[in-house]
């Protein structure tokens, strides 16, 4: 090693020269917008693909989608869902769902029930903040879903496209209102592409 | 009194003393330290009991299982599908790699290929976890050493990451994106772009790091010579991943057994020297710059096209298709309500998360849950070498060694 | 239709040898190719197959290649020849049997989510297993639901005409209630002539149906197969026993399913003798008493004229303090003790030893007494067994079936399934002896209609019959000749004239079932409550030991003499002692040697022989004032018994009266304590059934409110009568009762039997006692009073318990009418749902009547499950003089409209 | 005037102006610099770095002084799965923080035990210590955390100090 890298070795070892190019780093920041954002007056973009609390949908005329299939219940790695289904007493031979619950302090916000409903009643909303001191708040019935399900109705439906569980196809969407007939008279018209 | 007196440790410090001769007999005795399970640097739950004599450690015996959920009994209580939740759980730091070992395991014993553009996004993706892997295991190797800066600026650019995740697929960390098959959801055109933005915004990144620590005389201080395993030993002591090749030990599943992508990409596996914990930092370093390389490439070589294996007996129909037709409805209720029966048989799967080698063993018996189902986690393979490779260290040094693995006890524990 | 290949295992046929995926095979020449290839292990699917019955081959699922054809054939429908080679697997064979499933998809409505046999449904998981991806030109039918039905609902839309339900209904069951049906384009299965199904609903068709086109009423739209919890454990309703699958979901029973099932259809057809696993309309939908609401769920305590819910404590306290204030105060006989055979085996023993070791009283007794002891004490005494001697594989495979005063179908669905099986596959000549037109009537091959109450005299005839047509087997009489001597003299003064005068059965009659009876190589002769729970039971059942001693039949493999009950432990209660006559193990109560051994186990003196008393003489008791206390497990005298035993004022005169019984009963309405028990479905245990199998009930929910099971409650109350009993579980209970009867659980299966000839009766006793059996009189008949009144069970339900489910409640409420044949109506000019008074010896009552043509005629009937209105208090209670049962479901009435 | 009234007010149990604005400081100091432990356990405990880290910066509520001991520390966070192993620790940590002290119980697993009904796992932090406030979510994002902390402030500042606690703000204390 050279007498000049040596030397030079010691000053840079006297003057804390690492100390200084990091304070230089340091330093440059100053001049960047801070990156830290002000929570609860400004809120982040949630993206549409959050998976964020559980909401229940209806159809637009009000009816629940809810077949009560109980699949969601059985996709649940978490077990967290809870279906009773029943049979619809205002319109016989259809079931539904009497009871719904998602102990939402279980759910581990894995979307796949969202994946398996095979009338896409659940979705996920951009529903984050529900911290509460009352954990029994945190069993969601199937009023509150529905509660949820309506107050984030778009969150609902941009989820649902995000995730490629709904698409604007016509067809499928006629399908999903045809469920099993009454015995007095098919309460709904056969669809279309079936006749 | 007597039994007291014995206890007590006293240095004999003048024989010439008056009453050194009524003293007992004087002798020194080596101090148990319990460390954690509740410790700042312990990553978690871990409890170390180490016997020091004076601040040398001399013998450390870590005790686990104070996170241990049993997840691998919990594995065969569901199907194969909905084991993937519980992945991004085990090493939460990077949900995605694990997600990756799992599926891959899965499709090696299902005998599944997976499209094209699904290996693209997976290594992509994998790439990014591994990114994010480093910069957390950066930031808390930092601020474990004292280094409080690069924690925050990690973990800034680190955010960038997440949200990106968020926008992929819904969650920050616990992502359950991977499918067996395939992926849950293609990336748009807005996250190639943002993908795109980070990886040019990135580079100059990691040299910012640098600065922070390669000259500073503590950090060099504290991670040159520490916790030294040589190739020979760390071989033996079955460690993988870059602990491993700090001891300059060229081994890398990506190279040695190339899967999805990576065969289709060129990047090379950084080694070091001396195999202490300034080698494995470089390494590690060194591979963020790696992972940039093979995201730049993946990105360039990706096509158009499926993103999940069409097997009706293992990958879900697409939801459209559950709406029209029968057989797919009837596939999405027997999948979802049943899951798909895998062929008896044993497998195991290694893949190469940022730790180390990820393994699962998974034992099937035809069922559609598996019988057995073992992982193979770097983190605890990694502890079993902490006691070899902390003696003789100061006790101070602890911390580092915690880091050098990159820990993280949920894998450990399981 | 079906084909008939050698489904008779009688049938000797030929062996044959075909090569099956290139292994040679041996079969028997005839026999369906779809069973040869299972018999190897391989399973083709296939969605109309049931190993129950005959091949149908309508799915199109069961292709194979035989080697010189081009098209796959149907396999279940073609037989095995010689030298067939068969492929049962390649490519184009799972394309043909994709293209079949293809074809029932294309026209099954999208409906899985709202379907109950979703998850559960041979079609979703043939089209997954085939990976049906593409249909293009799907339709769907549009049929509305038929909903008519009070069980099962049809919705022909998911039907996929596999004809399994038809074919159990015909085959198996032998009831016929479905059809095809061409209706709007396409086959339905419809009830017989369209009209809302009428049938046994023994719901079978139900658990066959391989896709969700039969669905349950009860159960409909509250659950998917994945969500219930399966608990496999005995059915609490009759003594056949029938292993049920109880499947709950948290706190409900959802369903009940049993073994039969389009899942396991591949079975040996000779393996039907086993039974096929179905059940009966009580079993399959009777369960919703368990979570009935009128269930009790607290201890009450009579304050005044009113209950209180009391705590356990306090009421335990209180129940083992009166209890032993009234022994101390007037002794052990004061206290008696009644049971109901619907308990376990466990509690049977754990109450006859509270009764006996810690209340000291040797007066006790089940509701086995009201017929059954009949029987076991006559086998008892005559071959020394104190149950049926056949199994159920036994009644299968017999030749010769000898059905006297059984409704078989009412009483013991299942059992009499085993009877059709016989006639079907066995080819089994089944003679019955009844006063109404059963159901196995129907189907028997010589039904005999007999004047009611001459069922002894029917015996008499056929002993003689026997003993004239020369069809003794001289080897068994010859072993006691004495005997059979005063058997001889004994019948030799019976004139068959008078006999079929008073029965009215022909001396030909006689001759053909004598004949059938003695000829047949497997003759079973099966009794039940037409001929035990009459006068004379007892004396009758000894007849019927002639009747097979003198024929051969005693002994011989595949031969007997049984019964069958009517609760399910009824076998059970009497094997665990709770009769004051016997010790566990059916040991005579005054047996020195038995004694001696119970003392020494429970470490404590048994009450003196002589103290016993049945439950008449118990009921008396309670009358006139010697029982103080009576302890009521599950029983309920007062509304099984008539009226003219009075037990009310019995129990009236009690000064503490505790029941115990999961519902508030009209006993436990006058008790001064009533302890909620749980039912079969919270507990465990072990259950006897008729044919002595010992079976597992297993706990399915948790106890309902705060009941507990009955030996928790009887081991708490012998704690606190200072008797500290250590049974942590029934499993503690068992293992005492195997010390003291060991074998008795035999691995759940049925301990063989040998009759062992009691020289003690067969030698001395018989020739003192025969002449007095062959009186050839049946009971005294007023001419005044023309009509037979019949007491007797219905199908839908079992005892008292039944009425507590309002699903059987809904398919048999109580209508409160009589029942009579249309004729007797037509001549007596009453319209169907016309008042009518009735008048017995006893009084007189009015109410409607509805034609029954099972009904024989100048007989009327009145289940005896409902005391609304009170037509049972009609009946005159008679005694059998040597056993105490009381005999309470005849009696002759005048009946007149109003 | 009445701006400074001693005494009692005429309800039962409500503050004075006096006790009342002292109250108003003392939780204002309070919920002010609420100190947590550093406390993760598992998953969650990533999240709740990222919550002290730059983007959001837990420090502007004053909670991001994170303590090594819980001496030292008011709000105790807990932040992953309580394993059957673990919980004796925590009751322990718990038990050596100074009052008052206050709980989070940070997503599912601290919450109920998630998806990890096993043998292992305690079914809820609340088995052992009371919690104040559920932060739901596997793992809550940072914004849920700082959610739960702004409604764990707001909670304090309804807290009476000086006089009993009014019913209503009792009961709901109290679940």
């Amino acid at each position: 090693m050279s007498v000049g890298a040596v030397t030079k070795k010691i000053l840079q070892a006297a003057l804390f020269q690492e100390v200084w190019e990091a304070m230089k780093v340091t330093f440059k920041h100053m001049f960047y917008r801070p990156i830290t954002f002000q929570y609860p007056r400004e809120q982040r973009v949630i993206p549409d693909t959050h998976r964020g609390a559980l909401g229940l949908l209806r159809y637009d005329d009000g009816r629940e989608r809810c077949v009560g299939c109980d699949l969601c219940e059985a996709a649940c790695p978490s077990r967290c869902i809870k279906v009773i289904s029943a049979e619809d007493r205002e319109r016989p031979l259809q079931r539904y769902a009497a009871e719904f619950y998602i102990d939402i302090t279980r759910c581990v916000f894995c979307g796949y029930c969202v994946e398996a409903c095979p009338v896409n009643a659940l979705a996920m909303t951009k529903l984050y903040e529900f911290s509460t001191p009352d954990k029994r708040a945190l069993l969601f019935d199937k009023k509150k879903l529905y509660e949820i399900g309506e107050r984030y109705l778009e969150d609902g439906k941009k989820y649902l496209y995000a995730h490629h569980q709904e698409q604007d196809v016509q067809e499928s969407r006629e399908y999903r209102y045809y469920f099993p007939q009454s015995v007095l008279q098919p309460t709904q018209p056969p669809p279309k592409h079936l006749s | 009194m007597a039994a007291e007196d014995q206890r007590t440790t006293v240095y004999k410090v003048d024989p010439n003393h008056p009453e050194s001769e009524t003293l007992p007999t004087l002798r020194t005795e080596e101090l148990l330290l319990n460390m954690g399970p509740q410790h700042p640097s312990t990553h978690g739950v871990l409890k170390v009991i180490m016997e020091l004599e004076g601040e040398r450690v001399v013998k450390s015996t870590p005790v686990m299982g104070y996170l241990h959920r049993g997840v691998e009994k919990l594995a065969e209580d569901g199907t194969y599908h909905q084991f993937i939740p519980h992945t991004d759980r085990l090493d939460y730091v990077c949900a995605m790699y694990n997600n990756f070992a799992y599926c891959r395991a899965v499709e090696k014993l299902l005998d599944l290929k997976v499209p094209d553009r699904a290996e693209y996004l997976r290594t992509i993706v994998a790439e990014v976890q591994r990114i994010i892997g480093h910069l957390f295991w950066l930031s808390a190797q930092a601020l474990d050493i004292g280094a409080m800066t690069v924690f925050f600026y990690c973990f800034r650019d680190r955010e960038i990451l997440l949200d990106w995740f968020d926008e992929l697929c819904g969650a920050r960390l616990t992502t359950s994106w991977y499918r067996i098959g395939g992926v849950e959801r293609d990336v748009t055109p807005s996250l190639i772009a943002k993908l795109k933005a980070f990886l040019d915004y990135f580079p100059p990144k990691i040299d910012e790091y640098q600065v922070f620590l390669e000259k500073n005389r503590i950090w060099l201080a504290r991670t040159k010579g520490i916790a030294v395993i040589s190739a020979e030993d760390a071989i033996n002591f079955g460690l993988s991943g870059p602990t491993l090749r700090g001891s300059g030990v060229d081994y890398d599943v990506r190279k040695y057994e190339p899967y999805s992508a990576y065969p289709r990409c060129e990047f090379s596996v950084p080694v070091g020297k001396n195999g202490d914990t300034y080698d494995r930092y470089w390494i590690r370093m060194m591979e963020l710059y790696e992972s940039v390389k093979i995201i730049k490439q993946c990105l360039e070589q990706m096509e158009e096209g499926p993103i999940m294996a069409e097997v009706p007996s293992v990958t879900f129909p697409p939801k459209q298709r559950v709406f029209t037709n029968l057989e797919s409805m009837i596939q999405q209720f027997k999948l979802f309500s049943q899951g798909f029966k895998a062929p008896p048989g044993e497998i195991y799967c290694g893949t190469e998360a940022h730790k180390g080698e990820l393994g699962f063993y998974i034992v099937s018996t035809g069922g559609s849950k598996p019988y057995r189902l073992k992982i193979r986690a770097p983190s605890f393979v990694h502890m079993g070498a902490f006691d070899h490779m902390a003696r003789g260290y100061m006790i101070s040094d602890a911390c580092t060694i915690f880091g050098t693995y990159d820990i993280v006890m949920g894998e450990c524990d399981r | 239709m079906a084909l008939k290949p050698a489904t008779n295992p009688e049938v000797e046929a030929a062996t044959i040898e075909l090569t099956i995926d290139g292994t040679r095979v041996t079969a028997k020449d005839g026999v369906s190719l779809y069973d040869v290839i299972a018999m190897t292990g391989k399973i083709i699917p296939a969605m109309c197959y049931h190993y129950t019955f005959d091949p149908f081959g309508s799915c199109g699922m069961c292709l194979v290649m035989q080697e010189g054809k081009k098209a796959p054939v149907r396999s279940c429908t073609a037989k095995a020849t010689a030298g067939m080679v068969i492929r049962t697997e390649g490519e184009d064979l799972f394309l043909a049997r994709k293209k079949a499933v293809e074809k029932h998809l294309s026209v099954h409505p999208l409906d899985c989510p709202v379907c109950d046999a979703d998850g559960h449904c041979e079609l979703q998981d043939m089209a997954f297993e085939h990976g049906v991806t593409n249909l293009p030109n799907a339709r769907q039918k549009f049929i509305p639901e038929d909903t008519r039905s009070l069980v099962l609902d049809f919705n022909m839309n998911r039907c996929i005409a596999c004809a399994e339900c038809i074919n159990v209904c015909k085959d198996v069951l032998m009831i016929d209630a479905l059809q095809f049906m061409k209706k709007g384009g396409f086959n339905q299965v419809v009830p017989k002539g369209d009209i809302p199904l009428q049938c046994e609903f023994c719901g079978d068709c139900l658990a066959v149906c391989p896709v969700g086109a039969i669905t349950n009423k009860f159960s409909k739209y509250l659950y998917k197969p994945w969500q219930l919890k399966k608990t496999a454990t005995t059915c609490n309703y009759c003594g056949d026993g029938c292993q049920l699958y109880l499947e709950t979901k948290d706190e409900d029973v959802i369903r009940v399913t049993s073994h039969l099932s389009w899942k396991n259809k591949w079975g040996d057809r000779a393996e039907t003798a086993k039974g096929h696993g179905g059940l009966c309309v009580r079993g399959r939908f009777g369960f919703e008493y368990i979570d009935s609401p009128t269930r009790l769920q607290r201890p009450l305590v009579r304050e005044g004229n009113r209950f209180v819910e009391k705590p356990w404590l306090e009421v335990m306290d209180l129940v083992a303090g009166r209890l032993a204030e009234i022994k101390r105060r007037h002794g052990s006989g004061a206290i008696a003790g009644l049971m109901t055979a619907r308990c376990t085996n466990e509690e049977a023993y754990l109450f006859q030893k509270l009764m006996r070791v810690v209340l000291g009283s040797n007066q006790l007794d089940s509701s086995a007494r009201y017929g059954h002891l009949n029987f076991v004490r006559a086998m008892k005494r005559a071959v020394g067994i104190g149950r049926s001697l056949n199994t159920w594989e036994d009644f299968t495979k017999a030749k010769a079936v000898l059905l006297i005063g059984s409704n078989l179908t009412e009483t013991n669905p299942l059992t009499s399934v085993r009877i059709k099986e016989a006639i079907r596959v066995y080819k089994a000549q089944v003679v019955t002896f009844d006063s109404a037109i059963t159901n196995m009537a129907k189907l028997a091959s010589h039904p005999f209609l007999i004047t009611p109450g001459t069922e002894g005299l029917v015996l008499d005839g056929l002993v003689k019959t026997v003993i004239e047509r020369d069809l003794i087997d001289e080897e068994a009489i010859n072993q006691y000749p004495a005997a059979f001597e005063a058997l001889k003299r004994a019948v030799s003064c019976l004139s068959l004239d008078h006999i079929s005068s008073q029965t009215g059965i022909s001396r030909e009659s006689f001759q053909e079932v004598a004949e059938i009876f003695a000829e047949a190589p497997r003759s079973i002769i099966l009794c039940a409550e037409g001929l035990v729970r009459r006068a004379d039971g007892y004396q009758n059942v000894l007849k019927l030991i002639d009747l097979a001693w003198i024929t051969g039949k005693l002994g011989r493999p595949g031969c007997g003499v049984n019964t069958v009950t009517e609760e399910p432990n009824e076998q059970g209660t009497v094997d665990m002692g709770v009769a004051p006559e016997f010790l566990p193990g059916l040991a005579r109560f005054d047996d020195p040697t038995a004694r001696e051994r119970c003392e020494k186990l429970w470490g404590a003196s048994l009450p003196s022989p002589g103290e016993g008393r049945s439950l008449l003489e118990i009921l008396e008791g309670c009358k006139s004032g010697t029982i103080k206390a009576l302890y009521v497990l599950g029983e309920n005298p007062l509304a099984t018994l008539p009226a003219s035993v009075d037990v009310r004022s019995a129990l009236e005169r009690l000064e503490w009266l505790v029941v115990q019984d999961p519902f508030l009963t009209e006993t436990g309405r006058m008790a001064h304590v009533v302890l909620p028990a749980c039912t079969y479905a919270e507990k465990e245990g072990t259950v006897t059934n008729l044919e002595g199998r010992v079976l597992h009930i297993r706990q399915a929910l948790d106890p309902k409110g705060e009941s507990l099971p009955d030996w928790h409650i009887m081991t708490a109350l012998a704690s606190a009568l200072d008797c500290p009993w250590e049974y942590q579980s029934v499993y503690d209970v068992q293992a005492e009762i195997r010390t003291l009867v060991p074998g008795y659980y035999n691995l759940g299966q049925p301990r063989k039997v040998q009759p062992v000839l009691d020289n003690d009766y067969w030698g001395t006793g018989y020739v003192r006692e025969v002449a007095a059996r062959y009186t050839g009189v049946s009971g005294a008949r007023d001419q005044s009073r023309p009509f037979s009144l019949q007491i007797g069970q219905v199908l839908t339900h079992s005892g008292k318990l039944s009425t507590q489910a309002p699903g059987l409640m809904k398919i048999a409420p109580n209508t409160g009418r009589l029942h009579m044949h249309p004729e007797d109506m037509k001549k007596l000019g009453i319209q169907d749902r016309e008042k009518v008074r009735i008048a017995s010896e006893r009084g007189s009552l009015q109410l409607d009547v509805e034609p029954d043509p099972s009904v024989a005629p100048g007989t009327c009937f009145f289940p005896e499950h409902f005391n609304e209105p009170p037509v049972k208090d009609l009946i005159t209670v008679s005694v059998d003089p040597v056993t105490g049962v009381p005999a309470f479901k005849q009696s002759w009435v005048s009946i007149e409209r109003v | 005037m009445g701006l400074i009234q001693l005494g009692r007010h005429e309800k039962d149990g409500a503050p004075d102006v006096f006790v009342g604005s002292l109250e108003k400081v003392v939780n204002w100091a309070r919920k002010g610099s609420l100190w947590p432990m550093t406390f993760g356990l598992a998953c969650c405990a990533i999240e709740m770095m990222a919550a002290v880290s730059s983007r959001y910066d837990m420090d502007r509520f004053g909670a991001g002084v994170f303590r090594g001991s819980p001496r030292q520390s008011d709000l105790m966070i807990v932040a992953g799965t309580v394993c059957r192993r673990m919980a004796p620790v925590i009751r322990k940590i718990y038990d050596q923080m100074p009052e008052p002290k206050y709980v989070i119980a940070m997503g599912s697993c601290a919450t109920s035990g998630n998806i990890y009904d096993s043998y292992s796992v305690v079914q809820g932090v609340d088995r052992f210590i009371p919690v104040d406030m559920y932060v739901p979510g596997c793992p809550p994002t940072p914004e849920a955390l700082l959610d739960g902390i702004l409604k764990l402030q707001e909670r304090i500042m309804q807290r009476r100090v000086f006089t009993t606690q009014p019913k209503e703000v009792m009961a709901r204390w109290k679940v």
